[in-house]
């Protein structure tokens, strides 16, 4: 059990931050929290990514003459992509956010549901 | 030069450049950049049918990315399965990029059509790279690529609602997403490769392992999300209700299809069937959930109002029939399964459509208001009746072709019980249908439509004809529904390891 | 935030040098950390910085919007012509050793292999630096921008 | 069996469908119209006719169209049976037209054009029903039927008409997808084929009790005949125009049902397979309850279109029940009995109709008198009502006897009882009608406006002709029995 | 020790991420998730992901950060508190969300946990994933390629095409936000 634990503590840590991302993008009512914990939620899986990647002794995959051992470098190059991908879709969902906040006034998720079907408000172009 | 061995990535690298260079050529004039959207796809879809040609007599493409050999490199795969998939895929973009010139002037402004049309071709390439990749972190990628565009195109929407759909559409898209991603991860851990078929070499010694279960499982609620299987299906009503018309009727019929696509490929080439079936019998809960997609996606589709939202909670309940052919799991089914993702795309992408030219022209939504519109639009509610009659699943039209193979397909496996269940809800979607139908020929004018001019009044040519087109398909492959379904048995075949 | 002399001289001095370190991140991605992706970032962050200490017009009168929207495609067209160019030279799609074309066979085969492999790198490295520079200034200009500009 | 591969059923058929697309484009020109109508009625009639002589030499023929899937084919097969119901709905199409054209004009009736393509479209969907080779395709044009009639119910536009039309859907689109459809699916998978047979396709193919269920769920599912407790279609859609409900609901709707249940059980089930089941006396007892419920119900009705839809309500089940007697003499009467009732019934609607469109009148009691304005009217209604009860020398006193003969040779005392029972109930409530009609003497305040009622040739004369016909297929039977026969050997 | 070294900063996540999530200051919140992704760069240095770490420095720690703050700018700065404007059954709900929520969380938390049963130790070298396709990018990747950074290597040649694919995703958030927030020109 302790070898268990000890073992794959990276392991435990991306899983909390999974979670604490994971419980803001649905629990949360504010529109941005829910951005920010979809960025935690991210970085954890990258984290894992990166974790895996790690090989004991090992050094930066980068060609060296007294290297033993390379990290693994594959899970890098996927990381990159997934960083990327959650730039893309942070800015993304700020410019929904931004026009949001515009057509409703808030960025509360249960005020908005209120004002939802509500079909007095302007048009969301008009107010570009 | 460009030879035939080139043609897997020709079908992705087509609309991609067309999408870098719209923005750009989309300046010149305003339809230049639908131009280059219609040319991209329609080579891509005749791509794609030569490639399905060569795939059923040939047997399937390998094309490695880079040149590099799999699993060092990435590959991409053509198979009679994701061919099909690929040419349905294309095929009803086509269409619907006829239909949005006209429709599309109406939701986006006009400086900004180039950058829509740029949007709207990284959709579909999105959708096609991950149709036809091999290596399922490349999935992945366009997976992305797809959802990302999707985002921005439903949040096109007339009303401020899109927004709010747009927004959590991103975030649970993003969950889905997520899922998937740490699925690879998993997988990967354990295997040390990312090629599907390397994968799927690599895994069954591996069946026991708590990771392996894991990641199927992640995989599942993922693609769950991304297909808005019941009870994912949250958002999808949403989404389906505010979008631009052009992209409801894109969504509808292409991207959950692709969904289901991923879903079946991950379950029975990535893992086997035996897997899915013994080892971890997830067809079980598989059919359940399925069964109640059917049942509840019909029964709500009841209580709309908003003839969108109740097109979107039908595709609730008909992303449950494809799930159910595919659970089943024997060669009927599973061709029936697969001939519903080619049927559904057919007769939702219709109805979406006729729902588009309705706005269209009178801004009308709701079912009350619907009420003689067959004397305003006769076509467009022609292409309506049509399209309900094969959503019943009316012989004759595609939506009978498939619900027989489903039928039988379950009462070969012995599940009859799944029988009642189709059948009810053909008749509950006979309800719901009918109930409009009823109203569009033989009711007087409602309020809304009466202050309209009398006169009949169709949308622009090029979405009624392109409308009606999608409809008469529907008949047409009900009646030659052997032409797709030699390749929709081709592919399920292959599926289930035959 | 423009009246802050402070911040616009050092801007003015700094801003050169990071953009220069974002070229040296993408040419010398094959050696070190860093490439495409990372010096456009750097680049884009650096008008950013700009913007940030000199306005947002002033931004926008360095950068316009339609060389923004123009590099937005041009990097990701260079990347992906550079697979079609590879395709003409009779290679798979991103086959970059196709372009030693004959040379691929001879004497000094490795040689040029790892030539025409380098060529193809840096082209995409450059591609992926234009687009991912010009989409983060995309952003941030249209996220940043008030009403009243 | 010597079988000939001809496109002359697809021909009768696709006669009408033309029509459907020439009448639809001639919709600013009445007259025109009216002619595509006719012109088609009768050329269908003719190439129907034309495969008589060739079905009666003991050929059949047989038109592939299209394979849909593996098993799924859309064929026509043309026996002895088919033709008969083809040629009686075709033949009284004719009449029909000129009756429906009489009657549309007189009352002036919106949607013409509709009118007369959906009722062309209907008997493309009958002749398609009667010629079908297999249980796919006959289920195609079972629906196709009900889909192509629905406007036709909800002609009038009103809530009433639509109420009835939605519940005539509902009742029909219901039952064949539930359960017919069911059915099917099951027969398909037990016997891996759809297509009809003499010996029946199901034999040894499946447990006593699934063939049991598949046998309930074809009956349940074949709502289009009427039987109890999937009959209330039929009043509701009394909504309708009366040439609609003379044709379609005397003939071509409710005879395509009882085709497709003797289909079932001739061609799916087979004669044997049946006896082997047992299933045969308790469902012809099922029937029998129709048969006599039905009547007590029309006893009731004041309204002359009601009384009439219940009568054949009742008179449905005499054919399903010949079928179900299992001997040969019951088959034949049952199968007699799709021609002669039709005859008579429609000779019945076109007098309600008539009477309507002449006098407007709809109710039994305001009839008093009546005959004296419209003797040729009440002459062939009354003749047509001895058919219905049964009386020698009209069509129907030759179904009826054979069903007698056949419940004795079935030693099936009970159904014998019932026949009488309801030939009994049918006089009840049909001779009152005459009665009135002849003898009673008219009230002054019916006629309000005062205004002259007369006969309308282009309705009388095609009533007249039909209550005509039914009195020569009484006199002689000989070539529907013959037919018959072909059918059971 | 070293571990002990390297087990602060990832308690330190976690407290950032915690904080990040409950800070009702949208604009606090924000700067402290770009500590997080600085912390976070700071990890993977560690474990040599030099690459990676570069980016999420730039990207997540700077492009991030500044975007966030730019659209706070043009929205509200903080979370409102619920429990001065709800009463009701809109409380009830409110509460209902938590609960659900948490529910999730605790049984995604629970998948994940038994999917680790089986993985791997951390930093095992025989672990699969260094072996098969990895082993191969590290043995041959320069004399193939000629580029002795190996994530260079795999990134722009061996899987050069997801990195074209990557540049897409980027494109594609440019265009989207292009379309969702340019001012549409008067013409």
């Amino acid at each position: 059990m302790i070898e268990l634990i000890i073992g794959k503590y990276n392991y435990w840590i991306y899983i909390a931050l999974m979670m604490i991302g994971f419980y803001a993008m649905i629990a949360k009512e504010n529109l941005i929290k829910k951005i920010i914990g979809m960025n935690i939620f991210q970085t954890a899986v990258i984290l894992f990514y990166i974790s895996m990647s790690k090989v004991r002794g090992g050094t930066a995959p980068i060609e060296w003459e007294h290297a033993v051992r390379y990290e693994n470098p594959l899970p890098h190059v996927l990381m990159l992509t997934a960083i990327v991908v959650s730039v893309s879709t942070t800015a993304v969902a700020l410019a929904l956010v931004i026009r949001i906040y515009k057509a409703f006034g808030s960025i509360e998720e249960d005020k908005i549901l209120e004002m939802k079907g509500d079909r007095t408000g302007k048009p969301p172009e008009s107010v570009l | 030069m460009i030879s035939a061995e080139n043609l897997p990535i020709l079908v992705i690298i087509i609309p991609l450049i067309s999408a870098i260079i719209t923005p750009l050529v989309g300046r010149i004039h305003r339809s230049i950049g639908w131009l280059v959207a219609l040319l991209a796809t329609s080579l891509s879809f005749a791509y794609s049918l030569a490639l399905i040609r060569s795939v059923m007599e040939n047997g399937p493409i390998s094309y490695w990315l880079g040149g590099w050999e799999p699993p060092w490199g990435i590959e991409y795969v053509v198979t009679p399965f994701n061919g099909f998939v690929l040419c349905v895929v294309s095929f009803i973009t086509i269409v619907i990029t006829l239909y949005a010139r006209k429709s599309i002037e109406q939701d986006v402004s006009e400086s900004k059509i180039p950058f829509f049309y740029s949007l709207y071709l990284l959709f579909f390439t999105g959708l096609m790279g991950i149709v036809i990749t091999g290596d399922i972190f490349n999935l992945y990628v366009f997976i992305e690529i797809s959802a990302l565009s999707g985002y921005a195109l439903v949040a096109m929407g007339r009303e401020r609602d899109a927004l709010i759909a747009s927004y959590n559409y991103l975030i649970l898209g993003t969950i889905g997403a997520s899922f998937i991603v740490l699925g690879i991860g998993y997988l990967y851990m354990v295997t040390g490769t990312l090629n599907m078929a390397d994968l799927s070499a690599r895994l069954p010694e591996l069946y026991d392992s708590t990771t392996v279960r894991s990641a199927f499982a992640f995989f599942m609620v993922g693609l769950s999300l991304k297909l808005a299987l019941f009870p994912f299906h949250i958002w999808l009503p949403n989404v389906y209700t505010h979008s631009p018309s052009t992209v409801s009727a894109l969504m509808a019929a292409t991207s959950t299809k692709v969904s289901a696509y991923v879903l079946l490929r991950l379950m029975f080439t990535v893992y086997r069937p035996e897997f899915v079936l013994t080892v971890v019998p997830v067809t079980k809960i598989l059919l359940i959930l399925a069964a109640l997609a059917i049942i509840i996606g019909s029964v709500i589709a009841l209580a709309q109002t908003n003839i969108k939202r109740m097109l979107a909670y039908s595709s609730v309940g008909q992303i449950g029939y494809i799930i159910l052919g595919a659970s089943i799991a024997n060669q009927t089914s599973m061709t029936g399964s697969l001939m519903h993702i080619f049927n559904h795309a057919l007769m939702k992408g219709s109805l979406f459509m006729v729902v588009g030219a309705m706005v269209y022209r009178t801004g009308i939504v709701n079912i009350e208001d619907m009420r003689g519109m067959g004397k305003k639009m006769p076509f467009a509610m022609a292409a309506f009746t049509i399209g309900a009659l094969s959503m019943i699943g009316f012989p004759f039209t595609v939506g009978f072709v498939s619900k027989w193979y489903l039928a039988v397909g379950a009462l070969k496996a012995d599940m009859w019980y799944f029988i009642p269940i189709i059948l009810l809800s053909s008749l509950l979607t006979a309800v719901y249908f009918w109930r409009i139908v009823e109203a569009i020929y033989f009711r007087e004018k409602s309020e809304k439509l009466a202050g309209l001019p009398s006169e009949p009044a169709e949308a622009p040519f090029g979405m009624t004809a392109t409308t009606l087109f999608l409809s008469l398909l529907c008949i047409v492959f009900g009646i030659a529904a052997f032409i797709p379904t030699k390749v929709a048995a081709a592919a399920a075949k292959l599926l289930l390891g035959g | 935030m423009k009246e802050h002399i402070v911040i616009r001289t050092v801007s003015r001095l700094l801003i050169p040098f990071i953009q220069l370190f974002a070229l040296y991140v993408i040419a010398h991605g094959d050696i070190s950390p860093g490439g495409g992706f990372q010096g456009g970032v750097i680049i884009g962050a650096s008008v950013i910085l700009y913007v940030i200490s000199f306005g947002m017009e002033d931004g926008r009168r360095r950068v316009s919007e339609s060389i923004s929207d123009f590099m937005n495609s041009a990097g990701v067209f260079l990347f992906a012509g550079i697979g079609v160019l590879c395709i003409l030279a009779g290679g798979a799609y991103l086959e970059y050793t196709a372009f030693a074309g004959k040379a691929a066979h001879g004497e000094h085969a490795e040689h040029a292999l790892h030539l025409a492999s380098h060529l193809g790198i840096y082209g995409i490295e450059i591609g992926v630096g234009i687009t991912v520079a010009a989409v983060m200034m995309t952003i941030f200009f249209e996220t940043a921008r008030h009403e009243d500009d | 069996m010597e079988i000939i591969h001809s496109a002359r059923p697809l021909y009768a058929m696709a006669v009408s469908a033309v029509a459907v697309v020439l009448i639809g484009f001639s919709y600013e020109r009445p007259n025109l119209r009216e002619f595509w109508t006719i012109l088609a009625a009768v050329v269908k009639f003719a190439i129907v006719m034309s495969m008589v002589p060739a079905v009666l030499d003991g050929k059949t023929i047989e038109y592939s169209l299209v394979t849909i899937l593996p098993g799924l084919e859309i064929g026509f097969k043309v026996d002895p049976m088919g033709i008969l119901f083809a040629a009686t709905a075709s033949f009284l199409w004719i009449l029909t037209s000129f009756y429906s054209i009489g009657y549309m004009r007189t009352l002036k009736e919106h949607a013409q054009t509709r009118y007369f393509m959906c009722f062309a479209a209907t008997m493309t969907a009958t002749i398609g029903a009667a010629f079908a080779a297999n249980m796919f395709t006959l289920f195609l044009f079972y629906e196709a039927i009900t889909l192509c009639t629905f406007p036709l119910v909800g002609h009038k536009e009103t809530p009433e008409a639509r109420a009835g039309a939605r519940k005539y859907i509902v009742y029909l689109l219901g039952t064949s997808l539930a359960f017919q459809l069911f059915a099917i699916f099951l027969t398909y998978n037990a016997a891996g084929t759809l297509e009809f047979s003499s010996q029946g396709i199901l034999a040894g193919t499946a447990s006593k009790t699934m063939l049991t269920v598949i046998f309930v769920l074809f009956i349940a599912g074949i709502a289009k005949a009427g039987i109890m407790p999937f009959h209330n279609w039929l009043p509701a859609a009394m909504v309708a125009p009366t040439p609609v409900s003379a044709l379609l609901h005397a003939v071509a709707v409710v005879k395509t049902g009882v085709f497709s249940i003797l289909r079932v059980l001739f061609f799916v089930f087979g004669t044997d397979l049946l006896v082997d089941l047992d299933i045969g006396t308790a469902a012809a007892y099922f029937v029998s309850f129709t048969i006599i419920m039905a009547s007590f119900v029309a006893l009731t009705k004041d309204n002359l279109k009601a009384r009439l839809a219940y009568s054949t309500v009742s008179q449905l089940s005499y054919i399903v029940l010949g079928a179900l007697l299992l001997t040969p003499s019951s088959a034949v009467g049952g199968i007699v009995h799709i021609a002669n009732h039709a005859f008579s019934k429609i000779t019945l609607f076109f007098c309600a109709g008539h009477i309507y469109a002449a006098a407007h009148k709809t109710n039994i009691s305001q009839l008093g008198g009546i005959a004296r304005r419209m003797p040729w009217t009440m002459a062939a209604f009354f003749i047509a009502s001895l058919s219905m009860i049964g009386v020698p020398p009209v069509a129907g006193f030759v179904s009826k006897w054979y069903l007698a003969v056949g419940s004795v040779e079935a030693l099936n005392y009970p159904v014998l009882v019932v026949l009488l029972a309801s030939t009994m109930l049918n006089a009840a409530y049909f001779l009152p009608i005459t009665y009135k009609a002849f003898f009673e003497r008219e009230k002054e305040d019916e006629y309000h406006h005062g205004e002259e009622v007369r006969e309308i040739p282009i309705m009388a004369i095609p009533l007249v002709l039909t209550a005509v016909g039914s009195v020569i297929i009484g006199l002689y039977p000989d070539y529907f029995i013959a037919l018959a026969r072909e059918v059971i050997r | 020790m070293m571990e002990v070294i390297y087990i602060l900063p990832l308690l330190f996540l976690v407290a950032c991420a915690l904080t990040a999530v409950l800070m009702k200051d949208l604009l606090g919140a924000t700067i402290i998730l770009g500590a997080y992704s600085l912390i976070m760069a700071v990890v993977w240095t560690m474990l040599n992901a030099v690459d990676v770490a570069f980016t999420e420095a730039s990207v997540g720690a700077g492009i991030t950060t500044v975007l966030m703050v730019a659209a706070l700018s043009r929205t509200v700065r903080g979370e409102y508190e619920p429990a001065h404007e709800a009463r009701g059954w809109k409380r009830k709900r409110f509460s209902i969300t938590k609960v659900s929520g948490f529910f999730v969380v605790v049984l995604t938390a629970a998948a994940m946990i038994y999917g680790t049963m089986d993985m791997p130790d951390f930093g095992d070298p025989n672990a699969p994933a260094n072996l098969h396709v990895a082993r191969r990018y590290i043995e041959e990747s320069r004399h193939e390629t000629g580029v002795p950074n190996f994530v260079t290597a795999v990134l722009a040649s061996y899987r050069g095409y997801d990195t074209l694919g990557e540049t897409t995703v980027i494109f594609t958030a440019g265009m989207s936000v292009i379309l969702l927030l340019r001012r549409i020109r008067r013409e």
